[in-house]
């Protein structure tokens, strides 16, 4: 056997605490190829967990990291710790169609929606890390006038707040995307309902800003550790069991997504939440097709254009309940159908990739951001599809409710026991039926 | 240009010349061709450029793993972006071009990208281009993304037609080599359901490129013999061009036939591609390995190729890949190519292999041992190679050999992990259970007589085992590498995505150290070859960058699709007008006759209006409601869903169903009901009738029939089986219409047998059974929608044309109009009658002004929810009419109301407006609201505030009923 | 997934449309001190990772709802048995 | 009056002016598939009440009753005349079975010829092996996003039952899947 040349030393993870981080611009990525890039510091770093920390948030996703990132920035509350059981952001932040857009109708939605957005355009230059945040426009298309009519409704609600959305007529479309299909459709195009701001965001980009702008306030980003157990004494949080030992806490932040029941129910609650699977997909890389996000209104379908090239798309969930991050050929049909029904030529492009998410279905299909009946305990769930162009409203004020004990204005509605008292915020009114969300 | 078409040899048909033509340029090849072995056969290495360096590009591979000779095949909406020139067989008339690049193949402007190469590394863009923050959009994105891509797709609809299908099978044995051939072979033989899949245009698998001698005869012949018997067993079937692209719950796999990507335009009666969805008892999976290249500089120029493509190429396809060539490997197999080519005479320079135990069997080729190749030289095609001893050797081409990966992508996509193997150095297959078990190659044997054996006994299975053949095994050593680090040029792990062996050390150095993180940061592995032939490269590197092991590292997750899968594969015959099948009322000829302007409502197709001498939409509406009002009008309800309700229990199961009674309702009456879900809003509604004791006919909503189908079936069987209650549907079986107007009791007298018609025959909310038309059975129901007197008359659907032209025949005299959904839709806004606009899912029985219907004396689905708080707050949002304070303003639909003098905010939004028509009653446009606390509001002027379509107007809230209070007509 | 319909045979999953848990029982009591149950019964899910009983409507065969146990994580069905009989066995225990 | 108002009215199929007589789709061979619309037909119906699943299933002893759910049948005659065959069963089996008549509702389309089987694989997942699925077995299943009542009539025939409203699409995408063996409508 012959020796090849090592890289010379092995490089190791990267524990101390102290700040090196430098800058992101492109001087310094400049300055970086002068020394073939072996000067980059680490985005952040994989720390041992400590033996107990002011705050804990399981689930290193979009919601936890973010989470994370708002109780050091605002709150400055930096002794915390995110525990991930993967790798960060291996649950839906890294798989998700990365859509963003603030066009909910409901009070209890919009607004929290909006602040999003806000957060959204302006998120690049806090966190100093390029996660496209690309403006490209939502288009919804409608195909009845009962769809018209929902989309002037909800268009309406948007503006009526300050939000931007557009009606647009069947010609606009066709002016947007003459090569859809205008001609031979089973449900003819009939308008769409657009918000301009509305985009996409590069999703790995999101969780890797969050954990690097966290990890560089002191935040304990720790991968791979899970949590078991969930300990309480005398109705309260004291700290959670993890394949990583026992973590005391004074406050427990759950932000499990697809996981939430399993998480909820080591505290001992039952959640108003179903898990199901949501499968994406991504075509061959091509050049430059179709410029925003586009949903078709007749079928489930919708697809935009990654910065790469390929046509991300998904549709619905494949409707059982799952934990397995796969989904099966039927709903890729459905989903491919509409596709093709929507855009005749895209029949030769090929699907290159599909892969799935384990989605927390809520049982009015909007989310829970609140306190629990267990003190000091919180929960962050029931995100269903949607809860991507959530994530930057959902970390601050999730970080908001733990650090003060309340919800902010902006989450007021997203409450626990909301079913109980009969306050659903059920923007489809499909009513308790998570799969129909 | 010179030829580099060997004399004699390979599966193709060299007295058949097919023409063809790339970048415009036209050639000629042979059938039994691959584009790219055509193209290479007629000396054109540079066949496309990569992602984004765009480095001039040939290809790798002759197989589905090939990441750089992507062209955009055949024009205008039979075009296709990214179709490995490696899988595509030749034809007369073929046109492809290359793609990603600018103005030309061989000049492409995008090249200066490789300039800058040093600061686009991996990652790059996460840290700059954001600033200015305005320059992302307009500016830095899009540069980027005409950069990125690779080829262009058709926006033209594409002609071919594709189907769908399923297969069912004792065991599917995927991949047709010796491996797959014997486990074919095993279950045929007793007597099991076989099919036999490869993607392969030719079964035999690598049988068909490699000299190896089974039974005696060559590999071919012994194939050719198995595959005869094959074909000649009726349990048998194979599938030729058929990918396997998918493993799914239940043993099904998806697999993709390319019926007709073989000729120019496939017969009309083809399809171009068939999708199968084959359920399987039993599977084997006998894909074959993937032999890896080796990181080193230049691994990517047009000329450097695997070992064992360059032997395919020569072997299968009589093509050389160079006048001149040499070897780079750290196995034996390469071996084999320096042999193969030496007998087709091409001149093999040397074997480079990295180890200096090799003992393998050179064919008198010199071996250079313990050597790396360290970089290649040439930018389109390769002039020679440099070895880490600073010898320079000149070739025209260079076989590489890095080893070799067995394919486990199938048995990896339910989840399963595959694992190292530290003496073959591959990750080996998952142990998957009987159901899906893996052999030959792709299980890491890497002997025949081991794959034609493991072939054998995967494919009996514990079964009758077969004789397995004889045959003489070429021995197989291998020892690492994975990255020549002495490269002074790029050494490429990702071709496609231009990932080179430098950016995973940098991605482990940045925190991005977990196998998916760096897949992710680096993009590699991301391409259309998903990684096929460098991520094993990759997890080697990074494990020894970060210290780790390969098993500690592992790979990233094996996904579906094997290799990309078309959208129309998927998509079937259920495309443009079939997307969905169309469902027609038995009256639809009569409405078409009466020039009917149809609508889709769900599946069906419902008349919409009845223009005339060009009326449009509104003008006909409004004809048809005055013509109805005043005298009569025809409707088509048929598709109202219609579930008849027998049994014993059938009043009781109703009264579960509905929130009102049922039970009570007399024989021969009808009565409305309202049904909720479980948590207390509004489900459905409609009118059900009692036609006997223990017989029920109940309708329902045309857009919720079906849920409220499987809603009763859920109610009874999961509920309440101890009801004795049978329900089926009978919407298609009755042709239904709504005879309305004032004239409406005197046009069906005349058709209706031996019925005097009157308020004692048939009161209001009458349902009776009849005959009309001298004994044509029939139900007619006195029910009203638009107010007016009126019934619904429904008969067998097969005589609903003819009934209904008799009832205009009979209503001519009062000048009987037929009307569509628009009229029906005004008339019941006119009523305030409720429908889908607050019938939305949200509202509950109150808030629709029915609460008075909710019983509270019996148990019904929805009771105890709706008592909730939030369902009983007075100030929730109820229905109310509204009319604009200036008659001559315009209401619409989905505007939102503010009180009089409030600004619009979300604060201030009170309820918005979800039905609107205009009157031609009231000469106005009236409309239904929801309104926060309305009820007690009427009166009130409100802003209706419609700034999505700047409009603003005042409003008066009133009774929901806007005509005919008192409800006269209805009764007249 | 294949799904074994007791009426139908094996079938494939297109062939269902699927409701979630089946362990819950619809309360027989509508007096307001139920509320809780009735809460419970509407909205509370068990959602385990691992072996679960569902509803599943064959709704493209005999329209028969089941009761399916499946393991959420592997996909893996154990069986089936109609909605019928396991409401009265569920009836039965109680 | 009441037993044949097919005198007055005939009965007419949705496809009448769909289902063409002819010779269609390739014709290098003998077509590989017959259809023929059955219309007029009696369809009933019947479902057994509480309990009298054994009893129903007795009752129907003789009829041509087919297999259509749990304890369920579809009661297929030849047109006796309209009602004639509802009648019949449901004095038959009064408080035994619900009965209901469905002869207008539902559309039989039989195809038979040595590619049946394979056109109706391109719809339906379920197994036609004659093991599998003999003479005389029914299924209930969907093919092109439509429910079907699918029975082996023969060794190469089989009987399709849809609804009505949608036979004329169901017939589109039947006979295309046909095509290339094709087929000839009689
Ligand atoms: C295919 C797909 C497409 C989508 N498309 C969109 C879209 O276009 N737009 C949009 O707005 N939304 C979309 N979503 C939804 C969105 O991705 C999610 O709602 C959102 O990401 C959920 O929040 P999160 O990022 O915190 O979740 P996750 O990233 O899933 O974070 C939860 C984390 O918790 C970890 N965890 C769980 N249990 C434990 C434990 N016991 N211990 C430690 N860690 C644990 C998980 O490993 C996971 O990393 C999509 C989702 C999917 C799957
Ligand atoms: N030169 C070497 O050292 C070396 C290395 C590896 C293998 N081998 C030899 O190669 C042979 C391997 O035999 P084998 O039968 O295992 O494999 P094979 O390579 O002969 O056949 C595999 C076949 O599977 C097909 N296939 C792969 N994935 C598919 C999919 N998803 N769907 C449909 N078809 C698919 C391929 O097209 C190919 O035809 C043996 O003779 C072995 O000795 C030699
Ligand atoms: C927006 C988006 C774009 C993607 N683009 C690609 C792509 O170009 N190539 C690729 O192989 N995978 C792509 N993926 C899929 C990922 O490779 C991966 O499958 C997905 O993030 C889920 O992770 P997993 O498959 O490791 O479970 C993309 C995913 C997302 C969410
Ligand atoms: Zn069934």
């Amino acid at each position: 056997m012959c020796k090849t040349k090592t890289l010379g030393a092995v490089i190791p993870p990267y524990h101390s605490v102290q700040d090196l981080r430098m800058r992101y611009n492109v001087f310094s990525l400049i300055k970086n190829s002068f020394s073939g890039h072996k000067n980059w510091q680490p985005a952040w770093r994989e720390p041992q967990p400590k033996s107990e920390y002011d705050i804990v948030i399981v689930g290193g996703g979009g919601h936890g990291l973010a989470t994370a990132y708002y109780l050091a920035k605002e709150h400055g509350l930096t002794n915390v710790a995110v525990l991930e059981k993967g790798w960060l952001g291996s649950g839906n932040i890294g798989r998700n169609t990365t859509i963003i857009r603030s066009n909910y109708m409901l009070p209890g939605n919009n607004p929290f929606y909006e602040w999003s957005m806000k957060l959204w355009e302006n998120l690049e230059q806090d966190f100093n890390f390029n996660a496209m945040v690309s403006q490209r426009g939502v288009l919804n298309l409608c195909h009845t006038d009962a769809q018209r009519d929902a989309f002037a409704r909800r268009g309406n609600a948007m503006r009526i707040d300050g939000v931007d959305a557009e009606l647009l007529d069947r010609e606009q479309v066709r002016e947007m995307y003459p090569f859809f299909d205008f001609e031979n459709a089973r449900f003819p195009i009939k308008g769409g309902l657009l918000q301009r701001r509305g985009g996409t965001v590069r999703h790995d980009a999101v969780a890797w800003g969050y954990a690097r702008g966290a990890d560089s306030r002191g935040v304990d980003i720790i991968q791979r550790c899970e949590v078991t157990g969930i300990h309480i004494e005398n109705g309260k949080v004291v700290g959670v069991d993890t394949n990583k030992g026992f973590i005391r806490c004074k406050k427990l932040g759950l932000a499990t997504a697809g996981n939430s029941s399993e998480t909820a129910a080591m505290a001992g609650l039952k959640l108003p939440v179903e898990s199901h699977v949501l499968q994406a997909f991504v075509s061959e890389g091509l050049k430059p097709y179709i410029d925003g996000v586009v949903t078709f209104g007749a079928g489930h379908f919708y697809v935009s254009q990654s910065d790469k090239g390929g046509l991300v798309f998904g549709g619905d969930i494949d409707g059982y309940n799952s934990y397995a991050r796969r989904g099966n050929l039927p709903m890729v049909e459905h989903v491919v159908e509409a596709g093709v029904a929507m855009i005749p030529s895209i029949a030769r492009v090929r699907v290159l990739r599909s892969w799935g998410g384990i989605m927390d279905m809520s049982m009015d299909g909007s989310p829970i951001i609140d306190k629990t009946p267990i003190q000091n305990l919180y929960l962050n769930t029931g995100w269903c599809y949607g809860g991507f162009k959530a994530t930057p409203a959902s970390g601050w004020c999730f970080a908001h409710t733990i650090a003060r004990d309340e919800p902010h204005k902006l989450n007021a509605a997203y409450r626990l026991d909301r079913f109980r008292t009969g306050h659903m915020l059920d923007e489809k009114g499909q009513g308790a039926t998570p799969n129909l969300h | 240009m010179s030829s580099y078409r060997l004399d004699k040899g390979g599966l193709i048909d060299r007295t058949t010349e097919l023409s063809f033509s790339f970048d415009g340029k036209p050639f000629t090849g042979h059938a039994g061709d691959t584009l790219a072995s055509a193209l290479m056969a007629n000396g054109m290495t540079l066949m496309g450029r990569s992602f984004k360096y765009h480095r001039p590009r040939g290809v790798i591979t002759a197989g589905a793993a090939e990441p750089n000779a992507l062209v955009e095949l055949r024009e205008g909406g039979r075009k296709e972006a990214n179709t490995r020139a490696t899988m595509i067989e030749l034809y007369d008339g073929l046109t492809a071009r290359s793609q990603n690049r600018w103005p030309s193949l061989n000049f492409d402007v995008g090249a200066v990208t490789s300039l800058a190469s040093s600061i686009f590394v991996a990652g790059f863009y996460y840290k700059t281009f954001m600033w200015p923050k305005s320059f992302w959009e307009k500016i830095y994105e899009p540069l980027i993304r005409r950069a990125a891509g690779l080829g262009t797709a058709s926006r033209l609809p594409d002609p071919d037609k594709y189907e769908k299908a399923y297969a069912h099978c004792d065991l599917l044995v995927i991949g047709s080599g010796p491996a797959g051939l014997m486990a074919a072979l095993a279950a045929a033989r007793s007597g099991q359901r076989v099919v036999l899949a490869d993607e392969g245009a030719r079964l035999g698998g690598s049988l068909l490129h490699e000299r190896e001698e089974i039974d005696g005869k060559s590999g071919l012949d012994w194939a050719a013999g198995v595959l005869a018997e094959l074909a000649s067993l009726p349990t048998v079937t194979l599938m030729p061009r058929t990918t396997v692209m998918g493993w799914f719950d239940g043993n099904i796999f998806g697999a993709v036939e390319r019926v007709n990507d073989h000729v120019a335009v496939p017969d009309p009666y083809e399809p171009r591609q068939r999708y199968w969805r084959i359920i399987a008892k039993r599977a084997v999976l006998a894909a074959g390995a993937e032999e890896r290249p080796v990181a080193f500089g230049g691994n990517d120029v047009p000329g450097v190729m695997l070992a064992s493509a360059m032997r395919s190429y020569a072997n299968r396809y009589g093509v050389a890949a160079g006048r001149s060539v040499a070897v780079f490997a750290n196995n034996d197999s390469a071996y084999r190519t320096a042999r193969d080519l030496k007998a087709q005479g091409v001149h093999v320079e040397v074997i480079v292999d990295s180890r200096m135990d090799a003992s393998a069997d050179s064919a008198g080729v010199p071996v250079i041992r313990g050597q790396q190749v360290t970089d290649v030289s040439g930018r389109k095609g390769v002039t020679g190679i440099e070895l880490s001893n600073g010898t320079h050797i000149d070739c025209e081409a260079l076989a590489m050999s890095g080893g070799w990966s067995p394919i486990v992508n199938l048995a990896c996509h339910r989840g399963q992990k595959p694992h190292w193997d530290k003496s073959l150095l591959a990750f080996l297959p998952p142990d998957n259970g009987p159901g899906f078990t893996v052999a030959g190659s792709a299980a890491g044997k890497m002997l025949l007589s081991e794959c034609l054996a493991d072939g054998a006994a995967k494919g009996a299975a514990g079964g009758k085992p077969v004789a397995v053949p004889n045959c003489r095994d070429e021995g197989f050593a291998i020892a690492p590498l994975w990255w020549v680090k002495e490269s002074h040029g790029k050494a490429f792990i990702d071709y496609q995505n231009d990932a080179t062996a430098k950016d995973l050390p940098l991605a482990a150095r940045e925190g991005y150290r977990d196998v998916e993180l760096a897949k992710r940061y680096t993009t590699t592995g991301m391409a259309t070859d998903q990684g096929k032939l460098g991520n094993i490269n990759a997890i080697a590197i990074l494990a020894e960058a970060t210290g780790r092991s390969m098993d500690e590292v592992g790979t990233t997750t094996f996904r579906p699709f094997y290799t990309p899968v078309s959208f129309g594969a998927f998509a079937g015959p259920f495309t443009g007008h079939h997307f969905q099948p169309v469902r027609k009322t038995p009256l639809h000829e009569w409405a078409e006759e009466q020039g009917a302007v149809f609508v889709e409502t769900g599946l069906w197709m419902r008349s919409s209006w009845f223009p005339q001498d060009g009326e449009d939409w509104l003008a006909s509406a409004s004809r048809e409601v005055l013509a109805t009002r005043n005298g009569v009008g025809i409707c088509d309800v048929s598709t109202l869903g219609k579930i008849d309700v027998q049994g014993k229990d059938a009043g009781a199961f109703l009264d579960k169903l509905y929130c009102n009674t049922f039970s009570t309702l007399a024989v021969g009456k009808a009565r409305y009901g309202l049904m909720l879900r479980e948590d207390g809003i509004v489900y459905d509604d409609g009118t059900t009738s009692r036609l006997a004791d223990d017989h029920y006919v109940m309708t329902t909503t045309t857009a919720n029939a079906a849920k409220v189908m499987a809603q009763m079936e859920f109610a009874h069987q999961a509920l309440f089986p101890e009801l004795d209650v049978t329900y089926v549907s009978v919407t298609e079986q009755w042709a239904q219409m709504a005879v309305a107007g004032p004239k409406s009791r005197a046009t069906l007298q005349k058709i209706v047998d031996g019925l005097e018609l009157n308020d004692q025959t048939a009161p209001y909310m009458a349902a009776l059974e009849i005959t009309v038309m001298g004994g044509v059975p029939a139900r007619l129901f006195r029910l009203s929608f638009s107010g007016e007197h009126a019934y619904e008359l429904a008969v067998p659907a097969d005589y609903g044309n003819m009934v209904a032209r008799a009832v205009c025949q009979a209503g001519e005299e009062f000048g009987i109009v037929p009307y569509g959904v628009e009229a029906l839709s005004i008339m019941r806004i006119e009523k305030g009658h409720v429908a889908g606009g607050e019938l939305n899912g949200t509202t509950t029985a109150g808030d629709l002004g029915l609460g008075k219907m909710v019983s509270a004396k019996k148990d019904f689905i929805g009771r105890m929810m709706a008592q909730r708080e939030g369902l009983m707050d007075p100030n929730r949002q109820c229905v109310v009419g509204i009319r604009p304070v200036d008659p001559t303003d315009r209401i619409r639909s989905g505007a939102h109301l503010l009180k009089r003098d409030d600004t619009p905010s979300m604060a201030n939004d009170q309820g918005y407006v979800t039905s609107v028509a205009w009157s031609p009653m009231l000469d106005m446009w009236i409309g239904l609201a929801l309104l926060a606390n309305g009820r007690a509001r009427h009166g009130e002027v409100v802003q209706v505030w419609d700034g999505l379509r700047g409009a603003r107007v005042m409003g008066e809230i009133c009774d929901p009923m806007h005509f005919d209070k008192e409800n006269k007509r209805l009764h007249a | 997934m294949l799904i074994p319909c007791p009426h139908c045979g094996t079938r494939p999953v297109e062939e269902f449309t699927f409701l979630g848990d089946a362990s819950v029982t619809r309360p027989t009591t509508n007096d307001p001190s139920s509320m809780e149950q009735w809460y419970d019964y509407v909205y509370l899910r068990n959602n385990p990772r691992g072996r679960f009983d569902e509803y599943a409507h064959h709704s493209g065969g005999c329209r028969s709802w089941l009761v399916v146990t499946r393991n959420t994580e592997t996909h893996e069905v154990y069986g089936a048995v109609t909605a019928r009989d396991y409401t009265r066995a569920k009836g039965a225990r109680a | 009056m009441l037993n044949s108002p097919e005198k007055i009215l005939p009965r007419v199929s949705p496809l009448r002016d769909i289902a063409i007589q002819g010779r269609f789709g390739a014709s290098r061979t003998a077509p590989g598939v017959t259809f023929t619309v059955r219309h007029p037909l009696s369809i009933i119906s019947v479902i057994a009440r509480a309990g009298q699943g054994s009893a129903t299933a007795a009752a129907l002893k003789g009829y041509n009753a087919q297999w259509a759910g749990p304890d369920q049948y579809f009661v297929l005659a030849e047109n006796l005349g309209e009602g004639a065959l509802y009648r019949d069963l449901k004095a038959k089996l009064a408080g035994v079975a619900s009965v209901t008549d469905q002869s207008h509702g539902r559309v039989v389309i039989r195809m038979s010829g040595p590619r049946a089987r394979a056109v109706l694989a391109k719809g339906t997942p379920v197994d036609l092996h004659p093991d599998q699925f003999p003479v005389g077995k029914s299924a209930l299943t969907q093919m092109a996003h439509v429910g079907v009542h699918l029975t082996r009539a023969a060794d190469d025939a089989y009987d399709l039952s849809v609804f009505r409203g949608f036979s004329e699409s169901f017939w589109e995408w039947m006979t295309e899947q046909a095509e290339e063996y094709g087929y000839q409508v009689i």
